[in-house]
């Protein structure tokens, strides 16, 4: 069979409308959804500020809250007084500075941030975390803090 | 000398045919296309030397296992295909490599995408006008959907015997995309319809980002099961590259597994072109049909893209609509290249991502309607 | 119209079921903690990823192969655990990416690594208690091992059926360690023991590195077979790491394969949540033996570590006996971390890391055992 | 108490028997040789752990499936030895990191590359006349060769119960290449002939090296089908190299893919060497073949060298002939060397380089002879 | 059976002849075709040159049309005025640019190439294309523009 | 079956009490093997120093022997006069020279030594090799000199 008669035979004009519509309704679908995600997500981020205090928290707060308590118990970060050899202790004691800033992160700032805590040797560490590969550009002149986990 | 009246016996050269020595050809053309015009390389060249492999008189690379001896490299490589893993792997490779922004920014472009489709179910329509069965006919439509691991993906569950038909012309028009399309562009539109310049996409938010995968498989999913294999691990893959916490798995999908798969893939399409399925009246109807496929979606997208512009008052530049068909990111390119010519100022590749990767989509969930209703 | 509604009864919206949702719930609350809490993201978001797949309606993903049809990709990939294949290879890249000299020069912390696997017995006689069989009983019991890959391998061999509820427990608690273990720890150490500074740790050489993983198969292998293949592909991949000749060797177990067989094992345990095995009494029984496990490990392991301080004359903090369940590095860091609310100059985790890794080697052992008499 | 005594019954220490505990003894040297040594470590490593694992007492790593239970890692492992998948896939990847222009730009040694092959047919007739089968002479024979893939194709396609014996045999000899070489070579050529100073090596250009894959395969495809498995993948390998569009496969051939089947080659490689198979006399008959094979092979590859010497009226160094048993960089290094010894200022390693490769082509042709005609 | 019996049994002493033969013989003809090979790409390019005009086409005469047309068309490759942030985004731009020059190039050619297309800010762009791994080094000094292609 | 009974029934108090054993029966051994490890080398290192020089050998004089060998024959390491272009070749010639030093070193060591041999252009190539990734970093300005082995 050949032709329109074998269009009709296989029921292709239905099939074909049915898929064309299936196509277009679950895009039109998702397209809506994907176009007010943005708009409920920002309903859903003013909702948390806007109810009272007692019903939800308000997040501001308790960054503010985790800012102060850190703050007040370990405004520094760990580490030993003497720099070890292996470059994967040193990575290990760095993974926690390195996790207390924004990722990707400027390499002044992870430097700053060294200086503060009082690690030993902040600039020689960081050259060699980079020549190791740890610290690794993630363009723009950022840097993201690669360390192994080794547990998976 | 009897051993040695034996051993000649054994050569290709004694068991020539005619037809492999056509398929041996037609591989180097393709090896030629792939290597010197660029086309589609990273299939093209493993596909071809499949071709050429399992072409030679007496080759032993898709031979069955039998009497206890193993069969060949290529029949077991094949399984991968066969049993439907490569394509959704290769998938989630893909959404790892995908950036979606340009389509969560402007999700009005999904339905680019949708109208680039159309031409899958046309082809289907004259594809069983030609006297294939459905199940084939299907499967030539997808080719218009211009996403090869779809295209694979449907017809080895579908029509096998056409797999290698079908991927040659997907990929070949898919290496066509600059020199099929913009004539269709330019007919059906104006120049002042060319010249529209796009308003600037928002920034997307990470959120945003990393919920668009959860949704498009929640909703996909419940609507259509069948495009869960496709769409769950492209999704899968997009997630790993932009929930932020697995750049290991988006860096090993990308890479590592999606390298080892496209050469598997590509060599067993390819294994799969032998004399006996390719040299058909079957594969020249298929190919006629791939030129269709690939020419009505670009209509139909082009044209919605015209409905859209109506629509927003003159917002949309209709030439995006042409890259719904996906072959990304070539037919958002072409956009690019073709509105420019009236333009040059006029910068629409990232508008003309959305429909691109819509057509991702689209195609993906064509292929579950097939594989639904077949 | 016949073809329509024939259509919409196969869509997974028609066919939706409470259970699934349920899951598919679960599944999307696990994501969540995968990515948003970071909870061990690279095995949890394959894996709430692979649940979610599953359990959507009509779900093909792990469709047996019926009629001449090929099943589904999980149920392909989910082979790799039911042969016991993807464990072991995931332990050599583990092996691969540990630094065993920590336990090399301070070996008595192998015998913290050994206390803790006493959760692992206690809470098989709970599951046993609890009406479990044996079988069951020793793969609950191995949650407390808090090695994920040595859950999956003992639970795949014993009781694939309770591997969904038992990875997720595993990696859970993994990545609650720092939640769990400090209260246990603080309640069974005084102040005076928390504030032991423990003495430099000496150099290892080479040799010593190259031969520790050779002697501990040798040991181990003839003690017991059954824990061959999981710490045999261990000490191999800890080989090819120290050995210095096959770095190559060392690189693709850490990395290429590893990274491909983390997202197959992630998405195929995940594939094992199906609602009618995960939704039951056992799995919050498990949920809550685990926890059990992993209370009774920590504890051990610091008692252990009391012991070995009185018998060294003070000069071994308890709290690194916390670390002997393994969940490598995490339990190591919450030592150090520990260990510093007392001694702010105290810098406990390379001493730690010694029963950290000799626990990995612990919990293997004990997996052996089960699979020995069991 | 019961339990007990079943628990020290099933312990390797009393099951141990003493040709277990002499192959481990031997898997342990052979070790030492990898890594203290250097022997071929890539290999040798994994071969030697893989020997040891399964030798231990009881050792599950090559159990059978049975009783619903799955069989030992390695034992799945071994299908890819089995079916042939492993050797012609690190065949490309060798392709891939292979330069072929020092036989493209001087193809005759090509011939030295054949000439050294006649090493593999002397051996394959004196392990006829040690008593050997037509099928295992073949396999035995093919060390000559000095390509560990290619040796282990063969062998695990026509004797697999030599396969461990063949293969110990060829990586080790082709580690002792630098002290079984030389002498060889100082015998046969008189020091005039060694102080040749080849001319330059013309450039190549980028279509001859592309179309060099083409041409082998064809040829050799057409002459003898059944080295296509081997060759076509050397040669596609080498096309993703040199065509200059497939980067991203030639990369994931030469590393990733490549990396990762040498582990499982490697490991499966040492499994078949159980206290059965290799504790016999065959093996001792193996390792003093395996011998002459190399010997003869650099013999009849240096004489070659000498004739073509004359041939070309002095312009071809004959040291070079060595090389042509393969062994890729080893023989080619040590032609080099022994060369300096009588002319400080010769320098012979890109000339060697040409028959080097020529003979990987060279021993492949024997392989598919061996399988055409055996 | 042993020695020289065995070897007769198994026919053997043909079949090695056989072996050596084929294997002399395939690696003579491969040979030959090798050693002829650049002369035929000679003289194929020769050939090209040759023929009169109508029959092909002079090879440099297409160059110097396409060069013609492009000089006539699109001199500059497009590229938006402002640089956009996100590296693939950057690299989708200069991929054509960089498709205009032989692989591999120098850096100074891709530089003075961007100079002469109007390219935003060309010297810090291609030291973050180099950053970022899509220029990658060739050897030699040479560079390759590595660019993903998104679809496979 | 429940509680107590359950245990006793799957024999579970001795189960359990053989697992815990066990474990602390291997890892104890395990133990006491590691802990004497350092030991038996030592041990081993110095008895190789203190037998009569005819039962086993000097290292130190080996190296010595060897050390006058090489001085004697190949006081440097051979390369040809001019520098090849292909970086692989380059590489080949210069693997000789990098396994003459400790590996990881310094890349001024491999300078030296390769100054000391004559090598074209050292500081170029270095250069060259560095950038090709043949000479890679192991941290600690140290470099390990990677080129890749062609067989496997
Ligand atoms: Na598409
Ligand atoms: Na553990
Ligand atoms: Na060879």
């Amino acid at each position: 069979m050949y032709g329109i008669e074998a269009i009709n035979a296989a029921n292709g004009w239905n099939l074909a409308a049915l898929g064309i519509l299936v196509v277009f309704l679950s895009l039109i679908i998702l397209s809506i959804i994907i176009s007010q995600l943005h708009r409920i997500l920002a309903v859903w981020d003013k909702k948390e500020d806007l109810l009272p205090g007692g019903m939800t928290v308000d997040r501001s707060q308790i960054r503010g809250n985790e800012k102060a308590a850190s703050s007040g118990r370990e405004e520094t970060v760990p580490h030993p007084h003497v720099c070890p050899g292996d470059i994967n202790e040193i990575a290990a004691i760095w993974a926690p500075l390195a996790e207390k800033i924004d990722d990707p992160f400027l390499l002044a700032d992870l430097y700053k941030l060294a200086v503060k805590n009082d690690f030993p040797h902040p600039h020689m560490t960081i050259q060699r975390l980079w020549q190791e590969n740890i610290l690794v550009p993630a363009g723009d002149r950022m840097f993201r803090f690669q360390y192994e986990r080794k547990n998976v | 000398m009897d051993k040695f009246l034996h051993f000649i016996s054994q050569t290709g050269f004694a068991n020539i045919e005619l037809s492999s020595l056509v398929m041996m050809v037609i591989a180097l053309f393709l090896l030629y296309l792939g290597i010197a015009k660029k086309y589609e390389p990273l299939l093209l060249v493993p596909i071809s030397f499949g071709m050429l492999l399992v072409n030679f008189p007496l080759s032993p690379l898709m031979a069955l296992p039998e009497n206890g001896q193993p069969g060949g490299l290529l029949h077991y490589l094949y399984l991968g295909i066969e049993l439907g893993i490569y394509p959704p792997l290769i998938f989630m490779g893909i959404g790892a490599l995908t950036d979606f922004s340009p389509l969560i920014s402007n999700p009005k472009t999904l339905l680019l995408g949708a109208a680039a489709q159309v031409g899958i179910f046309c082809t289907f329509l004259g594809a069983l006008a030609l006297g294939f069965t459905t199940m084939e006919a299907g499967s030539i439509g997808i080719i218009g959907g211009a996403d090869g691991p779809t295209a694979i993906y449907l017809s080895s569950q579908m029509a096998p015997h056409l797999l290698g038909a079908i991927s040659v012309a997907a990929y070949s028009y898919m290496a066509l995309v600059p020199i099929i399309q913009p004539p269709i562009m330019r007919l059906l539109t104006t120049k002042k319809e060319r010249v529209i310049v796009m308003e600037e996409l928002r920034e997307t938010s990470r959120r945003e980002r990393i919920l668009f995968p959860v949704i498009v498989i929640l909703i996909t999913g419940l609507f259509l099961p069948t495009a869960l294999p496709l769409l769950g691990m492209l999704m899968l893959g997009n997630l790993f590259r932009e929930c932020g916490v697995t750049e290991r798995l988006s860096k090993a999908s990308q890479n590592e597994l999606n390298n080892i798969i496209v050469i598997f893939l590509g060599l067993t399409v390819g294994a799969k072109c032998s004399a006996y399925y390719f040299l058909t009246v079957e594969t020249i109807q298929i190919i006629v049909l791939g030129l269709v496929a690939f020419a009505i979606g670009t209509a139909t997208g082009v044209l919605m893209g015209k409905v859209l512009c109506k629509a927003t008052g003159g917002k949309v530049n209709p030439l995006i609509g042409a890259a719904g068909v996906s072959a990304v990111p070539m037919s958002a390119r072409v956009c690019q290249t073709v509105g420019q010519e009236d333009n040059r100022s006029n910068f629409l590749l990232m508008f003309a991502m959305g429909p691109n990767v819509g057509g991702v989509i689209g195609s993906a969930i064509a292929a579950g309607i097939f594989l639904a209703v077949l």
